[in-house]
């Protein structure tokens, strides 16, 4: 998870490259964001996760509302939106964590906030359930789980380039963390209640979001909403609760990262230069702008999963992992690699084939700088693909702590 | 014979009395003496309790005192406050004193 | 008996004095030295009462209580009101040559809290009370040509001389059923009877003003909007504070929940304050009216360490009215500086304060920050202590209550943020905050942000202070 | 023999990915170089695939040869990658690499001048290294991860020229038709998964044999049964590949014609011990196959695009694979898949060499007399045909015959009748094509001139292929086709003097046919039109399944994508905004309770006392009661 932070830190630098007015104010505020993230996941403390959590949310606001752009809402309405709407979700998770704070001292006879600690201790069922309940609402809401969705469409498209590339790429990647380090490793008899309610939900993210991409226009929608949809095949991975569902998660939430990433990158560049981000506006742009084209494709065939890309792997691990808990839900959400397959390709299709429009003919090429996104995340994706045993490397380090409370599982589990 | 209950009994009429002051006078002034109305019912408490229920020490007393003293300060300034308004808007109803609303 | 044990409360008395003769003798210009003189006592005093702070005596017969838990809400009172009269800078030129009674006024509200925090006994207390007060009621109107003011002050003359009458009357009827008004000797007389009940009901209406919980709350807005804007500050942060200590103080000694659940009925008016508040706050267009319906919605949280009536909540309440000083200091003292500039308190005279001067701008949307409970800020810190005492006292339903509206809350005081950070305004010309000022701001920033990254000191303080309650 | 040409078989897919690699990231400005290689990379990979082939077939391996590297570990899934070498592997590869060399050979000329050459070559390498790991896959996660790498190669390649709109159509909609498949292929691999915890073919195979649960078996099969049915164009999800013309013909040839379209035939082969242990699923397979067959070639007589018509041919014959497949007739399949791909690519390369010659023009009615400009083009193409009509002893013949004689021997004589409806069908498609274009009556076309020899000359060599490659698999060989491309328990039908009579005889007529009514004209062929109007209109209409397709489309998936819109932005957004709105309005009128007036806040304060007094008298009765 740093390594993507890093990745994606460094890139969503690199692609806000031009941010002109306000210059200091815009670095500052991003620093503090990727501080937070970083802090988030690096930390083992829930109180210190939950303090950097938060950090991260009110530098967003500013940024969206300093440097953003008002489409279909305004930029002031969406950066509302999505901080009051990530915060009351926060305050269900908070709720959780205190409780399980205050529940620490009568289980362990000492109050801690400590993940390891407090995962040793046995809690009651019924307090399990109750807390993952809140932990599901408070992280599915940052990773926009059906119906909790609505901030992260509006949100991405008012949000600046940067804050798009970090929001998607990493800061929703928190969501998916906590609900498994904290939530899985900490409550496994919880999550093993609510995991099918979770699942289902999250068919209700991957087919829902798919079909409302189908019908959108404004290329930051749709990403906004193909993220929704991703963010389901995490969920679906991590309400499975064995090891190859989350492991697949985890390579999901890496995959969708970099992806989204770049994505964000790639309209943030197309739209500084041309103003518009609709998609009826553009059309063979692959003519004028190959190398943007080039990222185009990289996103979008990443994103509908095409083996060699990362999120392939990510998916066909979920799939695999899934479908030996949820038979019905998983045939089903595995159709969404159809719709995804459907918009992605229109979208390509309509922004960067077609006839040579010569309304266009201005835009500049990516150079520069500009390359660096393209180039760090491109090869992310591509090397995650080809090689996934290199990530799976990494992932097994973390995941490793997992195995033992998983085992547990199955004796408080509903299968 | 009248009893400790006869004072708290009128005390708590005087504080009624007040209280119906408060809420029904227009006049600031009339506010006022029906708020040292309230504070003399609590005098009469303080009084009637400690000539029948704490009788070994004077405290009671002692306390009225202090309220009379309390309670002359808060008039004189209210008197004050209320003049100087009068002076401004040539008025006393507290009827007129909304412009802070909302 | 030393009467070392005093200093504080009798230096405070030989300021306000001293400097109401000052006033008298120094000439018209010469008074501008009352403002560093005025800061510099207080921090002597500040000092004095540090090296007090772990002093515990009952003096005149436990009438008078110096222990931690006052200390520390003195330490408290003289923090916010050096940073009131810092902050206050150019503003009170318009007090014209009455400033000199302004200060002494100041520390003569001072003293009335110092004096709330350590009674022992009620009519103490009330004395205590009653100083503050009337020295309020003045403060307030003291724009006397401003009709707002005068309005105020009046206003909360009637409303506050009324509050005083039923705490007084349940004063007496307290005093009829225990035969004693000092706090510790009550909860042995205590005995559960409806004179009793109506007894404490009305006390806790007396404090419920104070500390504006709905609904006794009606007085706050309309008082903090028109009185000066120095003394909004004090009264939000001292006078409230001076409440909470006194109430804590009463109501965790002297009444005993077992007999009768007293948590309960704060629980209930702790959840209405919150969202009314809250809500309320929502629609203000002007910055001290909205703030006072902040503190309005603060108030309530505090309580809730009340309710909790445990370690974490009580820490809570002492942590959090102290953060709440830097915090909401920091908020008045930009306003004022906004004031003064544009003579505006429409949350409009923000625009654009980002590019005017970041700084202030930027300390503002801390301070905002802190109050909505927002980490690395204070005020998160101390919403978690007060919350983990609610959910510890299970008052799980309050915590949800609290938490979520605290998050609503986040959307008044980014209504700010969003002023001075894309507002636009005709006048871009920088503004430079006074030195004293900006030393007022450059405080409550190291406050807030201090206390939030590193809360252990401010909590151990808190920690030792409630001591004597457990 | 070449046992070393083994160990060495993965450069056979690395190469071309590694050509991919250079040409993307630094050749991509030379596009002469980028060409050069590209192509020596598929150079080396058919030499490679010769000696393995050699190996397998002359050194007479008889074992499989396998060999496995990790991909993706983690507790209770892996997949591997690695190489399964046998002698189905062996012609595929054999097919593959040879075919994707003559192409790239002759796209040298067909794509010269074109701004994006590099780029082709670049698809092109993909393309070939794709098809060759799916080829060369040991176990059905490789093969879905190639499979799908094989599916963007052709999305690239369909979508070249990504100028017109209809390329670009074409390309979405192969991708996406594909997906449909590939959902179901997926669905596949993970019961596979699921049920048997490992995705290797031998595994599998070994555990399948010894699994009994035959509903579950059932499900599977047709599950897996869909993939083939999108990447191999059988109906229903055929609508693809005559769309796919759009592409550069060469890629046409390639692609969509000789060996992406066969990999769902070659699943099929490969995953047999699966299939076959069900009938059903068998019987399914073969019906969709000969109802494609007999569908496609219906289409394929009236089209008027050179390219239509040769894809509608190919699905036909697509269909007839299938059919081989479904009917058990596995080794017949194959070896038809292999004679197809060579007479197939050669007519479509034909094809693109005429095309190429009159600067794009596909329709054929505005062709007419090439033969005497274009005698190379013409008389390969003429090979083909006949070689697709099934004339002996050209390949197509052995091939298709061995199909018919399967049907007709394994007892299934409605398919075979079928399958000779086709072939007579096809003759008579094919000959039109013919007369219309080459010979005919037509003026000609002034600025035709004959290809530059970079592309007669792959021409000339796959017509020679298409000549002899059916001798392989024909009794004058002593069936040694058969003898390596085979599975457990085949059975072998002797030859059938009568199926090959009548089989050539319906051929004959076919050409016959087409002779008298497109060359003599003594059938009118426009009154033909005239009086079977209807038909006619639904065959060159595709039975408007296209329209069908586009009709549920816009109607289901883009209806309910913008119906879950209209939900999304009012309903959940619309309660979210409404609590917004409920809060803050909400606020709006708790605010009023603030009068101004002071004896109103007196009155509330008071009010509140008794509601409170209230409140604990209620509870004190409540506890006394």
């Amino acid at each position: 998870m740093l390594l993507l932070t890093n990745l994606i830190g460094f890139s969503a630098v690199y692609a806000s490259w031009k941010v002109a007015d306000r210059v200091k104010e815009f670095f500052s505020l991003l620093l503090i964001l990727i501080t937070g993230v970083m802090g988030t996941f690096l930390t083992t403390d829930l109180f210190i996760f939950f303090m950097f959590y938060e950090v991260v949310v009110i530098p967003i606001y500013l940024l969206v509302i300093m440097f953003g752009s008002s489409k279909r809402v305004t930029k002031e309405y969406a950066g509302m939106k999505l901080t009051i709407y990530l915060l009351i979700g926060s305050a269900f998770l908070l709720v959780a964590l205190v409780a399980l704070f205050v529940k620490s001292k009568a289980i362990l006879g000492f109050p801690t906030m400590d993940m390891f600690t407090l995962a040793s201790a046995d809690f009651p069922i019924g307090f399990q359930i109750f807390e993952f309940v809140l932990m599901a609402l408070g992280f599915g809401t940052l990773l926009s789980m059906f119906p909790f969705h609505a901030w992260s469409p509006d949100g991405y498209a008012g949000a600046p380039t940067a804050v798009s590339m970090i929001h998607a790429g990493v800061l929703k990647k928190i969501g998916g963390y906590g609900l498994i380090r904290i939530g899985l490793m900490i409550l496994p008899g919880g999550a093993a209640y609510v995991a099918p309610i979770i699942a289902v939900l999250a068919l209700g993210n991957v087919v829902y979001a798919a079909f409302i991409c189908l019908s959108q226009k404004d290329l930051k929608y749709i990403v906004g909403y193909s993220s929704v949809s991703h963010m389901g095949y995490v969920l679906i991975g991590i309400a499975a609760l064995n090891l190859i569902s989350i492991n697949g998660a985890i390579i999901m939430m890496f995959a969708h990262g970099v992806m989204a990433a770049l994505f964000f990158a790639m309209i943030g560049n197309l739209y500084e230069k041309s103003h518009t981000r609709n998609v009826d506006d553009f059309g063979g742009l692959a003519h004028q702008m190959p190398r943007l084209a080039t990222g185009f494709m990289i996103a979008g065939l990443a994103s509908l999963g095409l083996p060699g890309m990362v999120n392939f792997i990510g998916e066909f691990t979920i799939f695999v992992g899934a479908f030996g808990t949820y038979k019905v839900l998983t045939i089903l959400a595995v159709s969404g690699i159809i719709f995804t397959a459907l918009y992605i390709l229109r979208t390509l299709g309509a922004v960067l084939f077609g006839p040579r429009r010569p309304e266009w003919d201005h835009l500049q090429d990516l150079k520069g700088v500009e390359m660096v996104p393209l180039l760090v995340l491109g090869a992310a994706i591509l090397i995650g693909g080809i090689a996934p045993f290199t990530l799976m490397d990494l992932i097994n380090l973390g995941v490793g702590d997992l195995v033992a409370q998983l085992g547990s599982l199955q004796i408080g589990g509903m299968f | 014979m009248i009893g400790f209950q006869h004072y708290l009994l009128l005390a708590t009429i005087l504080f009624a009395v007040g209280i119906y002051g408060v809420l029904s006078k227009r006049n600031a002034v009339a506010v006022l003496m029906s708020i040292e109305l309230m504070l003399n019912s609590v005098n009469l408490n303080f009084v009637a309790i400690n000539r029948y229920i704490v009788t070994d020490q004077a405290v009671g007393q002692l306390f009225a005192l202090i309220v009379i003293v309390v309670a002359a300060a808060e008039v004189a300034v209210g008197l004050a406050l209320i003049i100087s308004i009068f002076r401004q808007r040539k008025s006393v109803s507290l009827n007129d004193f909304n412009l802070l609303k909302w | 008996m030393s009467w070392t044990l005093l200093s504080v409360e009798i230096a405070l008395a030989a300021l306000g004095s001293v400097l109401l003769m000052l006033g008298l003798l120094l000439p018209e210009k010469g008074r501008r030295v009352m403002q560093p003189v005025a800061v510099i006592a207080l921090l002597g005093i500040l000092i004095l009462g540090g090296g007090l702070y772990t002093a515990q005596y009952s003096l005149f017969n436990g009438n008078y209580q110096i222990d931690p838990f006052g200390s520390f809400f003195k330490l408290l009172f003289v923090a916010a009101g050096i940073l009131v009269i810092l902050s206050a800078g150019r503003y009170l030129e318009r007090f014209e040559e009455r400033v000199n009674e302004f200060y002494s006024f100041m520390i003569f509200a001072l003293l009335g809290m110092v004096v709330m925090a350590s009674a022992g006994e009620l009519i103490t207390l009330y004395i205590g009370l009653e100083l503050m007060t009337v020295s309020f009621y003045i403060l307030t109107a003291y724009l006397l040509q401003d009709k707002l003011s005068a309005e105020a002050g009046l206003k909360y003359l009637i409303l506050g001389a009324l509050s005083s009458a039923i705490l007084l009357f349940g004063i007496s009827l307290v005093y009829a059923v225990t035969g004693t008004t000092v706090i510790a000797d009550m909860a042995a007389q205590f005995s559960m009877q409806p004179v009793m009940i109506a007894g404490i009901i009305l006390i806790l209406t007396g404090f419920a003003f104070k500390i504006s919980l709905v609904p006794f709350h009606m007085w706050a807005p309309d008082i903090y909007q028109g009185a000066p804007i120095p003394v909004t500050a004090f009264l939000a942060v001292g006078s409230k504070a001076a409440a909470f200590a006194a109430m804590v103080r009463v109501f965790v000694i002297a009444f005993p929940v077992s007999t009768f659940d007293w948590p309960l009925l704060l629980a209930i008016l702790a959840a209405i304050t919150i969202v009314v508040g809250n809500l309320i706050a929502l629609v203000q267009t002007d910055i001290k009216r909205l703030l006072a319906y902040s503190s309005i919605a603060q108030a309530g949280y505090i309580i809730v360490g009340l309710v909790a009536y445990n370690t974490y909540g009580l820490k809570g309440v002492l942590f959090y009215a102290m953060l709440y000083v830097f915090s909401n200091m920091g908020a008045f003292a930009a306003a004022t500086i906004v004031e003064v500039e544009t003579g505006s308190t429409d949350i409009k005279a923000f625009n654009g304060l980002a590019r005017r001067s970041p700084m202030v701008a930027a300390i503002m949307t801390v301070c905002m920050l802190s109050l909505a409970g927002i980490p690395p800020t204070a005020g998160f810190v101390g919403k978690f202590y007060l919350f983990s005492g609610a959910i510890q006292a299970d008052y799980l339903w309050l915590a949800f209550v609290g938490l979520i509206m605290s998050m609503i809350s986040v959307y008044y005081y980014l209504k700010v943020a969003k002023a001075m950070y894309i507002g636009t305004n005709d006048d871009v010309s920088a503004i430079k905050p006074g030195k004293a000022v900006g030393a007022a701001l450059w405080v409550c920033l190291a406050g807030t942000l201090l206390f939030g990254l590193y809360p252990g000191p401010l909590s151990n303080l808190a920690q030792v202070a409630i001591q004597i309650f457990l | 023999m070449f046992a070393w040409s083994l160990e060495l078989a993965w450069l056979i897919v690395l190469l071309p990915f590694a050509a991919f690699a250079l040409i993307g990231l630094f050749l991509h400005r030379w596009p002469r170089l980028s060409a050069y290689l590209s192509i020596l990379a598929i150079g080396l990979s058919f030499g490679l695939s010769v000696l393995v082939a050699a190996h397998v077939f002359l050194g007479g391996m008889q074992e499989t040869f396998e060999v496995s590297m990790r991909w993706l570990a983690m507790p209770g899934l892996n997949v591997d990658m690695g190489l399964l070498i046998d002698g189905l592997t062996a012609v595929m590869l054999i097919v593959v690499t040879s075919v994707a060399l003559l192409v790239q050979i002759y796209s040298w000329g067909y794509m010269h001048g074109d701004p994006g050459f590099s780029s082709y070559y670049a698809y092109q390498s993909v393309f070939a290294g794709a098809m060759l790991g799916l080829v060369l896959a040991n176990n059905f996660g490789q093969l879905f991860v190639f499979w799908e790498l094989v599916g963007l190669a052709s999305y690239l390649l369909i979508g070249f020229w990504f100028g017109r709109h209809s390329a670009k159509n074409a390309a979405v909609k192969a991708f996406i038709t594909n997906r449909v498949g590939d959902f179901g292929l997926l669905l596949g691999i993970l019961f596979l998964q699921i049920i048997f915890g490992t995705l290797n073919f031998s595994g599998l195979a070994a555990e399948v044999a010894g699994y009994t649960n035959t509903a579950i078996l059932i499900v599977v099969s047709i599950l897996l049964l869909a993939g083939p049915i999108g990447k191999s164009a059988q109906f229903p999800l055929h609508v693809w590949l005559p769309d796919a013309m759009e592409g550069p013909t060469p890629v046409s040839a390639l692609i969509h014609a000789a060996t992406m379209v066969a990999a769902g035939v070659y699943l099929i082969a490969r995953a047999f011990f699966i299939f076959s242990a069900t009938p059903e699923v068998m019987m399914l397979i073969a019906v969709i196959g000969g109802f494609t067959a007999l569908f496609a070639a219906t289409i394929a007589l009236v089209q008027n695009d050179i390219k239509r018509i040769l894809a509608y041919s190919t699905l036909s014959q697509l269909g007839y694979m299938v059919m081989a497949m479904g009917i058990g007739a596995m080794t017949a399949g194959m070896f038809h898949l292999m004679t197809h791909a060579f007479f197939k690519s050669l007519l479509f390369l034909a094809a693109g060499s005429v095309i190429h010659a009159i600067a794009g023009e596909q329709d054929i009615w505005k062709m007419g007399r090439l033969k005497d400009k274009m005698p190379i083009t013409t008389w390969t193409f003429v090979i083909g045909a006949l070689a697709l009509a099934g004339i002996p002893p050209l390949s197509g013949f052995w091939s298709k015959d061995e199909i018919l004689l399967g049907a007709f021997a394994g007892g299934y004589t409605g398919l075979y009748l079928l399958g000779t409806l086709v072939a007579f069908m096809t003759a008579f498609y094919m000959f039109r094509l013919i007369f219309v274009v080459f010979f005919g009556s037509g003026k000609g076309v002034e600025k035709a001139h004959e290809s530059p020899p970079v592309m007669t000359i792959p021409l000339i060599i796959l017509a020679v292929m298409a000549v002899i490659a059916g001798f392989v698999g024909s009794p004058l060989m002593d069936y040694a086709f058969a003898r390596f491309v085979t599975y457990p328990g085949a059975v072998h039908y002797e030859a059938s003097t009568m199926v090959i009579a009548i089989s050539s005889l319906v051929a004959i007529a076919g050409i016959g046919l087409a002779w008298a009514i497109y060359q003599k004209e003594w059938i009118n062929h426009l009154q033909m039109r005239e009086r079977f109007s209807g038909i006619y209109t639904l065959l060159y209409n595709k039975y408007y399944i296209d329209e069908l397709y586009h009709w549920l489309g816009q109607r289901f998936v883009y209806g309910t994508a913008k119906a879950l819109f209209w939900f999304d932005i009012y309903v959940v957004n619309g309660l979210v905004n409404g609590l917004a709105a409920l809060t803050g309005g909400a606020g709006k009128v708790l605010r009023y309770t603030e009068t101004g007036q002071v004896q109103t806040y007196a009155a509330y304060m008071l009010a509140g006392v008794i509601v409170i007094v209230g409140l604990v008298v209620l509870a004190g009765f409540a506890l006394l009661i």
